[in-house]
């Protein structure tokens, strides 16, 4: 046995982070399971450490205690967008969200996103979500033969849609939304965020087409600067600015 | 094989029926420009009806027919009444849209705002432009002091 | 259960598997089934670069790419692949420009480029800049755009169902099948986690893109699902692996997570430093330093951690300092990976060097391929309509240590070549019969698990595995610990017989699905420490402490791992003996001779 | 779909002045319906309009308009940060403070209009 390899547990690891009590709330959504179709709290009493995660919490209690909580994830650092949840009543990723930015002296309420239909647990149906994505053609458009190189473009062309090609498709911006709580066919931030990614890139060539579809009494002008998204938003995209540009952009198109 | 589902290529995705249109954006236009303009006109309004000289207690018939005597304050009535009514009706159809789920409630709730628009717009409008400051017959003390030099 | 027939299957929907069904699904009926929504693949975490001699900012060819590919792989890299893959990147990139990839622009308005850890010019001379990157989030802008460009191309997705087996018409794992003789590939089956349902794809072409297996490791960078499901299937359906006992310990890990910061962060200027503040890969590698590849670069902070130079209170990490960068150069190259920092450890990079330590990283072996992709059940012949691409492959283009941005590349490449293969070969052949059975053993193996009634738990062993991996087959390895790890591993494949889920139910049973994973992890651990233990010698991502040098004379081959069973032999628990057989394969050689590997 | 119902979403000044602003708005629109119609009296006659107004006059009537004046108040500074967010490009970002700065204004328009009005109202 090599000496080197010694486990660096993490409560010892980086500086002295203490262990500590939390409990999680989690709400329970088991249709097959003994109450069927009604939903409820569940309390799990955990003992945890001071860089675990929300999600770190859930696989505990998954892992431990009881294995029918059922909740998506993967890459366990927020850039996949599988674990999108409300925790304390806000949008977050569980793994993005360490236990002890919260107030741990209170349970922790973990649900499922608002606004689109629970399958199971944490488990949503993603695809009306994905279906206005798919709409506003989500995919670079040009005309004419490709170029035998790249096509040029500046820093400064870059740097224009920057912001709104970090989306992770989490969510965790449309089902915050007030206006799509209540109104299920709005197509929702995060399909503007997408379509507001391709219609400021300089190489495009079909923003009016997306402009076009985003005028729908669903698109943009449904959104009513609520600034849920921007503060859901894990990768931290302006979204209500990114609106606000798309909007502004029909208008000049418009007069 | 239990059950042979051999699904034909699908055709091309389909998008939903869309409801396009530069309507949602003269709305929220509109709505930004009548705002500006009604923070001046309201104001004003609210400053002279509630804060100038006597405030809420000087309102009465004569003080109204006071400012009605002059035409620039009927058109400016006039405006309001017009931008408010269609900045609050367009409002409240956003709010129905939003929270009506069913097309029914929807279309009932929207025919009552528009009838209740036309109506108070349409009795607003007769009212200032028949506006009469001095009608015959009236007890005179009740009017405006001008209608005593007639 | 459900019957569908494609011409091509696309297994995973990650770079590989998109890049794949973009070629195929214009030229053949294609179905691309994938366990996790596409734009949840782990090619999204990929963050420094992907490399291409595009000689946009300095001079630079693919030849020079290609002797750095052999010689960061340490010779032992098939050398045709290598060349296809650093002729073909050049186009991989525009490629993707065109698609719509917002790559980081030159002040001309080129694509721009960035150094990465082993690629040089002119033969090692220096470092060159080849990465083409998107700040640090290149992988994910390959895996979006891929996504999108499926959208627009009206790609048939089945979205979180999980392949469970591949059929293939003869039973490779319990019969010799003469060499020569043709063997062909069915369909595949699959469980859709929202229903519970199995569902039977025939097909023609089968593409593996199933990506890597860390999770056989404790401290890892690869998700939760990476769990090498392609590689096992192919294991178990009789197909050999290769050279599975390379694995790469990626240097910077935030300490205790394993969450990566990349490579970019010494490409951009970052220091590693000791717990004495000491710039220590000058001592291990005084041309190149910081950027040397990445298994020198893991063994010397594992070196320097071991012989009590660490940091922290336990002196268990070193520092990676970026504190002498530009705090809006660093915002503008690596915001994502300074977010993790301060994220997940409250640390401040622009004034606090970050507390880094190896963690696996990437998985060099897999399932072997030729150039087009076409796996290869020895070491001639191929499985008619199978193929394999990305991470789950091994082609080898890798050798026994991956270059740095030389995975998004390879995931483009072949990707892009097993699309067009498996579509061709679709067009001409015919559909091989499917058993009317093809599902029966999935489907007793999930009610088995489903129906015991209470065993061991998942967690517990999985646990159990990835502790001893990190103990036993890491970045330093020797004769006893990898023996102890072995009967570890060996341990546990028995107590996976009785393990069982809590969750009964059908919808959504992630529960039952992670039991079947780590069944996966298991089959694939052993692959990895039986091959760790007969490689004696130290080569690339493989060191065995008691033999530290590399052997040319006996072992500059590729390990061929096959695990054979008798299947009427079961154990009580009904599981039946297997063992893993080892064969060498030649290394192809053109080009380059072995020579020492100094940086 | 589930049916108890979870926790409140925890949203900050954007959400909940947007649900203010929603509120005053739909307020002031009916309040607004009933003023035109009251004050379409003064056609009928100027003791039909002078009875109705009265009843404005009295101090339960004068604390309900101070409310309306209120929410009035409310809803035109809060309209103009959204306006202001929407047109001037750094609105979006500056959001937060615009909020602030409105409830600024309409604290300093309060209180210049309620001494003065309650006056009018109680003081006779
Ligand atoms: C943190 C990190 C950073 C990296 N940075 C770089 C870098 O800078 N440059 C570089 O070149 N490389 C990098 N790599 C390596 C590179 O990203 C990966 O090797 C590569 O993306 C693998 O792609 P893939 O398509 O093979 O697999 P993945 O992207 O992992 O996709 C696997 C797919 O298979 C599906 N799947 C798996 N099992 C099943 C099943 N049983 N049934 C159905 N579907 C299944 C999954 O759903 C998924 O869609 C990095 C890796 C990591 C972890
Ligand atoms: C005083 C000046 C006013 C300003 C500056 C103003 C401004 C605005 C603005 C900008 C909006 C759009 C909000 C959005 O799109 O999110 C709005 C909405 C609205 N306004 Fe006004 N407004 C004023 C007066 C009024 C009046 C007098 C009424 C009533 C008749 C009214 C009723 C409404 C209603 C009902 C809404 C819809 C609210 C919603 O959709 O949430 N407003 N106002
Ligand atoms: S915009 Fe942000 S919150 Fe919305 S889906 Fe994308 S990453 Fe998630
Ligand atoms: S939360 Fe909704 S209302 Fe607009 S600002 Fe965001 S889309
Ligand atoms: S698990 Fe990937 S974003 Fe949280």
């Amino acid at each position: 046995m090599t000496a080197t390899i010694e486990q660096t547990g993490p409560a010892t690891s980086v500086g002295e982070v203490p262990t500590f009590e939390v409990t999680l709330r989690v709400r329970r959504f088991l249709p097959e399971g003994p109450r069927g179709d009604e939903s409820y709290w569940d309390d799990h009493v955990l003992t945890m450490h001071g860089t675990d995660r929300v999600l770190d919490a859930l696989h505990k209690i998954k892992w431990e205690q009881d294995g029918s909580l059922t909740f998506r994830r993967s890459c366990a650092h927020g850039i996949c967008g599988s674990d999108a949840m409300r925790i304390n009543g806000r949008n977050r990723l569980a793994c993005k969200t360490l236990l002890k930015d919260l107030d741990i002296r209170k349970p922790i309420t973990v649900e499922p996103i608002k606004g689109l239909p629970v399958i199971k647990d944490l488990v949503v149906d993603m695809e009306p979500f994905f279906a206005s994505y798919r709409e506003i053609m989500p995919f670079l458009v040009t005309s004419g033969n490709q170029p035998s190189a790249e096509r040029i473009q500046s820093p400064e062309q870059r740097a224009v849609y920057d912001d709104t090609t970090k989306c992770i498709l989490c969510a965790a911006c449309t089902s915050s939304c007030p206006v799509f709580w209540t109104d299920g066919q709005y197509f929702g931030p995060a399909a503007i965020v997408n379509a507001h990614r391709f219609i400021f890139d300089s190489r495009d060539e079909a923003a009016t087409q997306r402009l076009e579809i985003l005028n729908d009494k669903e698109g943009v002008w449904r959104c009513r600067t609520t600034f849920n998204c921007t503060e859901a938003c894990p990768r931290g995209i302006e979204i209500t600015k990114a609106i606000a540009e798309v909007k502004r952009a029909m208008i000049t198109r418009a007069f | 094989m239990s059950t042979p589902v051999i699904t034909a290529p699908r055709s091309p995705y389909a998008r939903r029926k869309t409801t396009r249109g530069n309507f949602e954006l003269y709305g929220w236009v509109f709505m930004r420009i009548s705002g500006v303009v009604l923070v001046a006109l309201i104001f004003t309004h609210l400053f002279v009806n509630l804060l100038a000289g006597e405030g809420i207690n000087a309102i009465d018939f004569a003080f109204v027919a006071g400012k009605w005597a002059s035409l620039p304050w009927r058109i400016v009535d006039l405006i309001m009444l017009w931008l408010a009514m269609m900045h609050g009706t367009n409002g409240v159809r956003t709010i129905i849209n939003d929270y009506a789920e069913k097309d029914r409630t929807r279309g009932i709730l929207k025919v009552l705002l528009y009838s209740a628009f036309v109506i108070v717009v349409v009795t607003g409008t007769l009212v200032i432009f028949t506006f009469d400051p001095c009608p015959a017959g009236a007890d005179p003390a009740l009017l405006a002091d001008f209608c005593k030099q007639l | 259960m459900q019957t569908h027939q494609y011409d091509v299957v696309i297994v995973g929907a990650g770079g590989a598997g998109m890049r794949a069904a973009l070629e195929s699904s214009t030229r053949a009926r294609t179905a691309v089934i994938s366990k996790l929504y596409p734009t949840r693949s782990h090619t999204g975490a990929a963050q420094g670069g992907m490399c291409a001699a595009l000689a946009n900012v300095e001079e630079d060819n693919w030849e020079w790419h290609t002797f750095d590919t052999v010689k960061g792989g340490d010779y032992l890299v098939d050398q045709d692949a290598a060349e296809v893959m650093a002729k073909e990147a050049i186009d991989a990139v525009l490629d993707l420009e065109r698609m719509g990839l917002p790559f980081n622009r030159t002040p001309e308005g080129k694509i721009d480029q960035r150094r990465f850890g082993g690629h040089t010019r002119n033969h090692g001379e220096a470092a060159v800049r080849r990465s083409c990157y998107a700040a640090d989030r290149t992988g994910h802008m390959i895996l979006q755009t891929l996504y999108q460009n499926c959208v627009k191309n009206d790609v048939e997705f089945f979205n979180e169902f999980y392949v469970l087996d591949i059929i293939l018409d003869k039973d490779l794992a319990h019969e010799d099948v003469p060499e020569g003789e043709p063997v062909s590939v069915a369909g595949v089956v699959a469980y859709d986690l929202a229903t519970g349902e199995i569902h039977v794809f025939r097909a023609k072409s089968v593409i593996l893109a199933t990506g890597g297996a860390g999770k056989i490791f404790k401290t890892t960078s690869n998700a939760h699902t990476l769990t090498g499901d392609g590689m096992a299937l192919a294991l178990r359906r009789g197909l050999p692996l290769e050279d599975m006992e390379f694995f790469q310990f990626h240097p910077t890990g935030l300490a205790g997570l394993g969450i990566l910061l990349s490579e970019a962060a010494r490409g951009e200027g970052g220091i590693l430093r000791n717990g004495d503040g000491e710039r220590f890969m000058e001592r291990y590698a005084p041309t190149i330093k910081d950027l040397a590849p990445r298994d020198i670069v893991a063994r010397s902070m594992a070196n320097e951690v071991r012989e009590g130079r660490g940091a922290g209170p336990n002196k268990d990490y070193v520092l990676l300092d970026l504190t002498h960068l530009e705090p809006a150069h660093i915002d503008a190259k690596l915001p994502d990976i300074t977010e993790f920092a301060r994220t997940y450890l409250g640390i401040e990079p622009y004034t606090e060097p970050v507390p880094v330590y190896p963690t696996a990283h990437y998985a060099m072996g897999g399932v072997p391929t030729n150039i087009t992709t076409e796996v290869l059940r020895n070491n001639t012949d191929v499985v008619r309509g199978l193929y394999a691409a990305g991470e789950v492959a091994c082609v080898s283009v890798h050798g026994s240590n991956r270059l740095g941005t030389n995975s998004l590349l390879d995931i483009n490449v072949f990707g892009k070549r097993a699309g067009v293969a498996a579509a061709e070969y679709a067009a001409s052949a015919a559909f091989v019969d499917m058993p009317d059975d093809a599902a029966a053993g999935t489907i007793a193996e999930l009610e088995a698990m489903r129906s015991r009634p209470d065993g061991e738990r998942v967690a517990d062993l999985r646990r159990e595995l990835q502790e001893s991996m990190d103990r036993g087959a890491q970045v330093f390895r020797t004769e006893a610990s990898l023996t102890e790890t072995l009967a570890v591993v060996k341990d546990l494949q028995k107590r996976y017989g009785r393990v069982s889920v809590q969750d009964k139910g059908r919808l959504f049973n992630t529960d039952l699905l992670e039991a079947v994973e780590l069944g996966f992890l298991l089959d694939l651990a052993e692959v990895v420490v039986v091959g760790a233990l007969e490689r004696k010698e130290s080569r690339g991502g493989h060191f065995r402490e008691d033999y530290p040098d590399r052997d040319d004379a006996n072992f500059m081959v590729h390990t061929m791992a096959y695990r054979r069973g008798d299947a009427a032999a079961a154990d009580a628990a009904g599981i039946p003996p297997h063992e893993i057989r080892l064969e060498p394969k030649p290394v192809v050689v053109t080009r380059y001779q072995p020579m020492e590997r100094k940086y | 779909m589930p049916k108890a119902p979870g926790t409140l979403y925890r949203g900050r000044e954007g959400m909940w002045s947007w649900v203010a602003h929603r509120v005053t708005g739909v307020l002031i629109f009916f309040f607004l319906l009933v003023h035109v119609l009251d004050t379409a009296l003064v056609r009928v006659s100027p003791e039909a309009y002078n009875a109705v107004i009265g009843t404005y006059k009295n101090p339960i009537m004068g604390l309900g308009e101070a409310g309306l004046v209120a929410a009035i108040v409310f809803h035109a500074f809060n309209g103009l940060r959204i306006i202001l967010v929407d047109y001037w490009s750094k609105g979006a970002k500056h959001h937060r403070t615009l909020f602030w700065i409105a409830m600024g204004l309409f604290v300093v328009t309060m209180a210049g209009f309620l001494p003065r009005h309650l006056m009018h109202v109680f003081g006779g």
